[in-house]
């Protein structure tokens, strides 16, 4: 049932509220995940709300900016941030609504992806520190094949949903029966890996390294201070978010709400947030379980992200 | 009304007999593996699996009287059958096990006094063989495939113990690639064999309908002609590949050389004179189903390419071979294939000389095993070139293994020369000329190649260091017998096993 | 067919199953992953057997969950726990983790192609199961065939047996319990025997290099007398 | 091996290398009772000689030590040194006037040290032929003696400067006498150090450091990678030099304890007990058997706690916190047992010459006992947990890995060396303190002497079996810990009010002490650290309560070197882990 494109004011005001609710509780996710992750180390770790305060107070202190950096490395952080932002728009979180919804394309959600991981690799070159340079190697090594194995993730759902738009999509997931299909499982399980690598969880690399040497995502942010830093810190978490939130909508999509009534959007906003909360001790568990591997061992677990992306197709035409 | 009831008497007597006979046969040996394991004396062990296999050995003739009157048994709601076919594959296993426990005693003794093996590995290699004889006893006589098919699988499984009975590196190599490969083998023969129940159990109109006995021989036999012909050929390529790879069919050979050459003696013995010959059996029984179902010419060539593929695989390797034990595992996987090949041929002549062989094969490479195991013992080393002289170090061993070296390449007086001759004028006389003088070609290879390292082993002056003499009496007395066979079956064939192996030839020119 | 999602949904979890055993490199991760495969493969068996309601395939499960979910993984971890860690981890298969993983997802296609042309009819555990089966089978040969180190053919041998077990499930819908038993029985031999090999491997050889060496030659040099 | 059979060992040498060189030796004798002296003629005669033990004796380079002995007024002060010889006096000419150097060998199946004295006579342009191309593990040492003296080695390829940055002035050498401690040099960068250039398309240079990320010490490190693989790393250390050699020439003996004690903050037992040892040795006067228990218990303690933060480092280099924050807490329990049984987490203030501060009642000792019996269950199982972790396996093995050679070549000790398989550990080899006693090859509860040796042949040098090795000395040191405590309980109990005073008994003063030292008498003195072994030598001046010349010698300082070979051809992420798993010491290095 997609939804009429005619949209009222209320709808709009939803749809303002889907966003303003990815933004406030991007970082809060963040910190939550930090906090599991700590108890399952037995420490007692950082408050959930420390990521607010992070951004807080990289607000308030001045930039230092080397004197070599060109236009790229100031502006970056406001582009990369933008586009998050746009992407923000696009995708559902709780009701199958969006305000730019007929612009939300999968295909555009990932560019815009591309766009800011694309600005944060030019920055990261740009300051010509021996650091951004490994950083952003690496991420070139991952990315390349990251976005393959997603493009396969995500073309078996737009194939059995018959779109690739994301509200349109998440308007049929909702009414699906609870048992997906084996295609969408194989795309799943690809999807889950490819976000644990853009979200540089362990296996792939360990945000929490002070060694500049075994960076990857935090090697190309190194060179970043102030509100610049927060912007992408910000960004990062937005970003976290809404993966998972297009992972929940797109694969586990129980409880999501295709109406407007209050009762429905209340019962669909908790269970998301039940959701992502277990999706996020999920990681976090993985997390501790697991050491970061090899640099030249990454491209491994992608590809099993490929092969699995591939398998769900094999079984969409079977 | 007396005669009925005497009849019934009579039958439910001969019913006890049989069973009598079959279960005797099958315990036997369990019970002189529980005896060996509870007796660890070297004296004590070694007689009880000598009088386990004699008393197998004695069971087995009795049961050949049965057969040849009944033609056919079927025992326990059809769990034992037993035809002609099964009957020589038993007698077979028995007969070699019976020469190989009277040998081992001798063999093992000597390893035992140079230390190579201590009393838990000679306790070890008792109980393994009884079971390896169990394991092996079962493989004919099982009515069910699936459960043939795990007798075979525990033969695989014994046998790599036995041969692993030495840690050394090389035993340990080849147990590993023979357990491999076996297993992944034998993997495809269940595939093939679940194949053939399906296609027994399937009907096109119908669900599945699994049923028990639809796994039997009898049944599977019966039904053969309603079966699906895609599903019939699609398996039998499956139990070709998967019990020829037992069976050290080639391509799929390649652990024999290394399992058979790193083995103790007696084990080569068994596993090339009667293990190949028990997964053949297996190759056999669903050549004859799918010869019932889709005719014998899918069957046949199979037959052909794989029999004629192993003949020529195994000349050239013979050609080239230095060690004195991988020469002859190479000669078994080219006397299987002149077997196979000979089933492939069809026809009463090749059938018969077909089983023919496979008995000559069976009492002639165990005597070669026997003596080689003798003369590697003396010289200390399995190396050809290095042996030299035999008939003057050891008279009677050398003079057995050149009789064995002869006969195994085909020499008139000894009986391989009858089934080869037999085997060869059936494919020259049948159509199929050209596979005939491919195998006569590689014959002539393996001719050359094989008499060409006897003869260098057997004459020639000896090292000055070796002591002449024989090694043990037993073993002279096991190995005579066999020779005894080789020269007696070259002559002429004995009435009894005449009619047993016309009866297992009717079986495959009934369908 | 009521029961046609829920197959196709199992069936997708053993692939998964077996196609993250591939990218593992180290021997206990992998008992761990076969682990898991089989757990998901006696959830299947047990699935088959409410559906066909046989009583044998609740028992097959229930044998297939205790003996190659709990029993196999705990002797082979036990037996390798003293053994080298060089013998336990795969430095350079034959054929990478990458190039196994692409060859392992056209083994799939290539066994749902192939169970499409044989006629199963309306038989809808053949048809969700059979590729699968086969897929299982092909899978473990590659992993026999890629893999250098003898933990690893071990591992590829119990996916095969696994493929095995499932394809004679999904195809004639469980052949005889007798039978069921004995293969059990087989697989449980050949475990402890490669175990005890496994155990010889470890302290005969210096190197993993060795097993896959020929055999020591023996010197052929002719002796002038 | 008891006393009198190493002296006839060391007689059996004496007279082997005497007849050997009769002409180049001057004289030869032994004392502190393995230490055998040869004093050479002239530089070129001590090669000969040094070579010479090299090769045939198969004995370690483990120091050189060099002296400045040109201000020494009279020469007969020296007679303490050769008290032992036959002909004293008469020998004492003018001729060993100037900077002496002393090659300190080894033997490591014998327990004796080979000391090769020559003196360079030359004042002013003080030379000696280098031996580095003979002996790979000289040349670090004879950098540091050209800085620090200005004695030159000639021949040694390498003549950049080691210890002394670039702002050091020129020819202004501290550890010469006439260096006053008390001056105020003025810094200037007068010098352009030169790094290893490494050229050729693709290959860039990532500089590290010194001031690094997180809280470690400071050192450069200088990358040339070619895409992630690491083609060549060049170190250069010595960034928070101390000046403790020289600064210890200004002390008493007692007061040079305490600065032996903050060498290496994590070597504390260790190195002040080399210290003590050599005091000790010199003076030879005898230790209670239960200081020295005393002083084992806290060695190896130190090592427990040591090794278990170095595996906790290794885990979260590798980024697996499960593994880093559950040894921690082990780590932390060794150091509430250290805080219990010492009053120091880091075990300071255990060593006095000739004994031990602190007193270890039976309460605390069995408290000990439990406490060890429970991380070593607790050890065990985590162990098993990380080998299980085969992400956390998969990053140590084939990481880092070293040679054999390299091994022997720079004379790598302690862990470094075991990991590649060299059975170098100075309590087995040398032993001292309560080791004597202890059957450390069959105590080893886990390994007997010959699956050791097999195992040790097995190990390849990479991250993995440095893991390895530690986790192994760790049960090790705890099977140590607990025999050494179950003997200190069993004598207590044989005689329980006999022994109670102990400390008032065991007080040594400095006046005794003074009676049993003579005017420039010197002493090896040795430990097992957890890094490898330490090597002091202690020269007490004319006034025998200051010390005229301390030079010190960390496994750190053998073992830096050889990081460099480790890192080669693998990739620049698993820098960190390397690093880690050597756990070397910045500040035991820059002394």
């Amino acid at each position: 049932m997609p939804i009429e494109t005619s949209a009222s004011v209320s709808d709009i005001l939803i749809g303002f509220i889907q966003f303003m609710i990815i933004i406030i509780l991007a970082p809060l996710l963040t910190g939550i995940m930090r906090k599991i992750k700590a108890i399952t180390q037995k420490r007692i770790g950082s408050s959930i709300f420390q990521t607010y305060f992070d951004i807080l107070k990289l607000m308030k202190k001045n930039e230092v900016i080397s004197q070599e950096v060109s236009w790229i490395f100031r502006f970056s952080p406001w582009i990369i941030f933008s586009s998050t932002l746009v992407v923000a728009f696009f995708i559902p979180i709780f009701v199958v609504y969006s305000p730019f919804g007929l612009g939300g394309d999968i295909i555009l959600v990932i560019g815009l992806f591309g766009l800011s991981r694309f600005f944060l690799m030019l920055a990261g070159l740009d300051v010509s520190s021996a650091f951004g340079g490994i950083g952003v190697s690496r991420e070139m090594m991952i990315s390349s094949l990251i976005e393959p194995a997603l493009f396969l993730a995500l073309f078996t759902v737009a194939v059995t949903y018959g779109s690739t738009n994301v509200e349109i999509i998440m308007s049929h997931t909702a009414e699906s029966s609870i048992l997906i299909s084996a295609s969408l499982l194989f795309s799943l399980f690809g999807f889950f890996i490819i976000v644990m690598a853009e979200t540089g969880k362990i296996p792939f690399d360990n945000p929490a390294t002070h060694l500049e040497l075994t960076m990857v995502h935090e090697a190309m942010v190194l060179e970043f201070s102030g509100k610049s830093l927060a912007l992408i810190e910000l960004s990062q978490s937005i970003k976290q978010l809404l993966l998972m939130s297009l992972l929940i909508n797109f694969f586990i999509p129980w409880g999501l709400s295709t109406s407007f009534s209050i009762s429905e959007m209340i019962v669909g906003l908790l269970v998301f947030l039940l959701k992502m909360v277990s999706l996020g001790i999920l990681i976090a568990y993985i997390e501790t379980k697991v050491a970061k591997w090899r640099l030249f061992r990454i491209p491994d677990l992608i590809f099993l992200s490929l092969a699995s992306g591939l398998m769900g197709i094999i079984f969409l035409f079977i | 009304m007396i005669r009925r009831l005497i009849d019934m008497i009579n039958s439910s007597i001969t019913l006890l007999l049989e069973s009598f006979l079959v279960i005797s046969i099958v315990l036997t040996p369990i019970l002189g593996g529980i005896l060996v394991t509870i007796f660890k004396k070297k004296k004590l062990v070694e007689i009880i699996s000598v009088l386990s296999t004699t008393f197998v050995l004695f069971l087995t003739f009795l049961l050949l009287l049965f057969i040849i009157d009944f033609k056919k048994i079927t025992l326990f709601n059809e769990f034992f059958y037993l035809d002609s076919l099964s009957m020589i594959i038993l007698l077979l296993i028995s007969f070699v096990g019976f020469v190989s426990s009277i040998y081992s005693v001798n063999y093992m003794g000597k390893q035992y006094q140079d230390g190579i093996v201590d009393d838990k590995h000679l306790v070890r290699y008792y109980q393994g063989f009884n079971i390896f004889l169990f394991t092996m006893l079962l493989v004919p006589m099982i009515n069910n495939a699936g459960l043939m098919w795990v007798a075979i699988e525990a033969t695989t499984l014994i046998s790599v113990l036995l041969i692993m009975i030495y840690v050394k590196e090389d035993a340990i190599r080849s147990a590993w690639k023979y357990l491999i490969i076996a297993t992944v083998g034998l993997s495809f023969a269940l595939i093939g064999t679940i194949f053939f129940y399906y296609a027994n159990i399937h009907d096109p109109l119908l669900q599945v309908q699994p049923e028990e006995d639809k796994i039997n021989w009898t049944n599977m036999l019966e039904n053969s002609k309603s079966m699906d012909p895609m599903i019939v050929k699609i398996a039998f390529i499956f139990i070709i590949i998967g019990y020829g790879t037992k069976a050290g069919i080639a391509p799929m050979h390649t652990w024999l050389p290394d399992a058979h050459s790193e083995s103790p003696t007696p084990i080569s013995a068994m596993l090339s004179g009667v293990l190949l010959n028990c997964a053949l059996y297996g190759i056999l029984r669903f050549h004859l189903i799918s010869s019932g179902s889709i005719g014998p010419e899918f069957s046949d060539n199979l037959l052909i390419i794989f029999g004629l593929l192993s003949v020529g695989i195994a000349s050239f390797s013979i050609l080239f071979q230095k060690d004195m034990k991988r020469m002859l595992a190479y000669s078994s996987v080219e006397n299987i294939g002149i077997v196979t090949l000979a089933f492939g041929f069809g026809g009463f002549i090749a059938i018969y000389g077909a089983i023919l062989h496979m008995i000559n094969h069976a009492i002639v490479k165990p005597l070669m095993f026997f003596a080689s195991g003798k003369i590697s013992q003396k010289y200390e080393t399995k190396a050809m070139s290095k042996i030299k002289g035999i008939i003057t170090i050891m008279p009677i061993t050398g003079i057995m293994f050149l009789i064995g070296g002869l006969a195994i390449v085909g020499l008139p007086p000894f009986n391989i020369f009858l089934s080869k001759f037999m085997i060869l004028s059936s494919g020259f006389s049948s159509d199929h000329i050209l596979a005939s003088s491919v195998l006569i070609i590689f014959l002539a290879v393996i001719f050359i190649g094989f008499i060409r390292n006897l003869v260098m082993m057997s004459f020639g002056k000896p090292k000055t260091q070796i002591k002449s003499g024989e090694l043990g009496y037993l073993s002279i007395v096991s190995m005579g017998m066999l020779v005894a066979f080789i020269i007696i079956l070259g002559i002429y064939i004995p009435g009894p096993l005449d009619i047993l192996i016309h009866d297992a030839v009717n079986i495959f020119q009934q369908i | 067919m009521m029961y046609n999602n829920i197959l196709i949904f199992l069936s997708g979890t053993l692939l998964i199953a077996t196609i993250v055993l591939i990218i593992k490199r180290e021997f206990s991760e992998w008992v761990q992953a076969y682990k898991y495969q089989t757990i998901v493969l006696s959830i299947i068996t047990g699935v088959i057997g409410y559906i066909t309601n046989n009583w044998e395939i609740y028992l097959a499960a229930i044998i297939t969950f205790s003996l190659k979910a709990v029993i196999v993984p705990k002797i082979l971890i036990k037996v390798t726990e003293k053994i080298n860690y060089d013998f336990k981890i795969e430095t350079k298969p034959y054929i990478s983790t990458r190039m196994s993983l692409v060859v392992s997802t056209i083994l799939v296609a290539l066994s749902y192609f192939l169970t499409q042309q044989i006629h199963l009819g309306e038989d809808v555990i053949a048809t969700s199961f059979l590729p699968v089966s086969i897929s299982l089978l092909l899978i473990g040969l590659l992993v026999m065939i890629g893999r250098k180190i003898a933990l690893n053919q071990i591992v590829g041998l119990l996916i095969l047996e696994n493929g095995l077990f499932l394809f004679a499930l999904s195809l004639t819908h469980g052949i005889s319990l007798i039978i069921e038993i004995g293969i059990f029985i087989d697989i449980l031999v050949g475990i402890v025997i490669s175990s005890i090999l496994i155990h010889r491997i470890g302290y005969t050889f210096d190197n993993i290099d060795d097993i896959h060496q020929k055999p020591a030659s023996i010197e052929y040099t002719e002796e002038d007398d | 091996m008891t006393h009198d059979t190493i002296g006839k060992k060391i007689s059996d040498y004496k007279s082997l290398i005497f007849e050997k060189f009769n002409g180049s030796i001057e004289k030869i004798y032994n004392k502190n009772y393995n230490e055998l002296c040869i004093l050479t003629s002239n530089p070129e005669a001590s090669t000969k000689v040094i070579y010479f033990i090299y090769d045939n004796l198969k004995c370690r380079l483990v120091t050189m030590i060099c002296t400045d002995e040109r201000y020494i007024e009279n020469r007969l002060d020296r007679k303490g040194e050769y008290n032992n010889f036959k002909n004293e006096i008469d020998l004492m000419d003018k001729s060993h006037n100037g900077f002496s150097l002393r090659h300190v060998f080894s033997n490591e199946v014998e327990d004796i040290f080979f000391i090769v004295t020559s003196v360079l006579s030359n004042v002013d342009k003080p030379t000696y032929p280098s031996i580095v191309s003979h002996i790979p593990s000289a040349v670090y040492y004879e950098r540091e003696i050209s800085d620090m003296f200005g004695v030159i080695a000639q021949g040694n390829p390498d003549t950049r400067k080691l210890v002394l940055h670039e702002q050091w002035p020129v020819n202004l050498f501290p550890l010469r006498k006439d260096f006053d401690i008390k001056r105020r040099i003025k810094r200037r960068l007068n010098d352009h150090y030169e790094y290893l250039k490494v050229e050729g398309e693709g290959i860039c240079e990532i500089p590290v450091g010194p001031v690094h990320a997180g809280i470690i010490e400071p050192g450069h490190f200088r990358f040339s990678v070619y895409g992630e693989n690491i083609v060549n790393l060049e170190t250069r250390l010595y960034y928070t030099h101390k000046g403790i050699e020289k600064l210890a020439e200004t002390m008493t003996l007692s007061e040079a304890l305490l600065l032996s004690e903050r060498i290496s903050g994590d070597e504390s037992v260790a190195n002040s007990m080399a210290y003590c040892q050599a005091i000790e040795r010199m003076a030879s006067i005898p230790i209670r058997k239960k200081a020295t228990q005393i002083r084992t218990i806290c060695a190896e303690l130190e090592r427990i706690w040591n090794h278990l933060g170095t595996i906790a480092g290794m885990c979260t280099d590798v980024g697996f916190a499960y593994g880093s924050s559950r040894m921690n807490i082990l780590k932390e329990k060794i150091m509430r047992i250290n805080e219990k049984s010492s009053g120091s987490r880091l075990l300071f203030g255990i060593n006095r010459i000739g004994g031990v501060k602190v007193d270890i009642k039976p309460v605390i000792l069995h408290l000990i006992l439990d406490e060890i019996t429970h991380i070593r269950q607790d050890f065990d199982n985590l162990v098993k947990s990380l080998q299980n972790t085969s992400s956390f396996m998969d990053r140590l093995k084939g990481t880092g890995i070293i040679s054999n050679k390299d091994v022997l070549g720079l004379g790598a000790n302690g862990v470094i060396a075991r990991c590649a398989g060299v059975d170098v550990d100075t309590r087995k080899n040398h032993p001292y303190s309560y080791y004597r006693y202890l059957d450390l090859e069959n105590i080893q509860g886990i390994i007997d002497k010959i699956s050791y040796e097999v195992e040790l042949n097995k190990r390849k040098g990479d991250a993995l079996s440095r893991f390895e090795v530690r986790v192994i000395e760790i049960k090790h040191s705890i099977d140590i810990i607990q025999k050494t405590v179950t003997d200190i309980l069993d004598k207590n109990a044989k005689n329980d009010n006999i022994d109670s005073d102990v400390n008032n008994d065991d007080i040594l003063f400095f006046d005794s002490l003074k009676s049993h030292l003579k005017p420039y008498d010197s002493a090896l003195g040795y430990a097992e650290s957890h890094r490898g072994q330490t090597m002091h030598w202690v020269m007490v001046g004319k006034d025998t309560n200051r010390i005229f010349r301390y030079k010190i010698r960390t496994a750190s300082f053998c073992n830096w070197p050889l990081i460099e070979l480790a890192v080669q051809n693998n990739i620049v992420p698993d820098f960190p882990l390397i690093n880690k798993s050597f756990d070397l010491s910045y500040s035991g290095n820059d002394l």
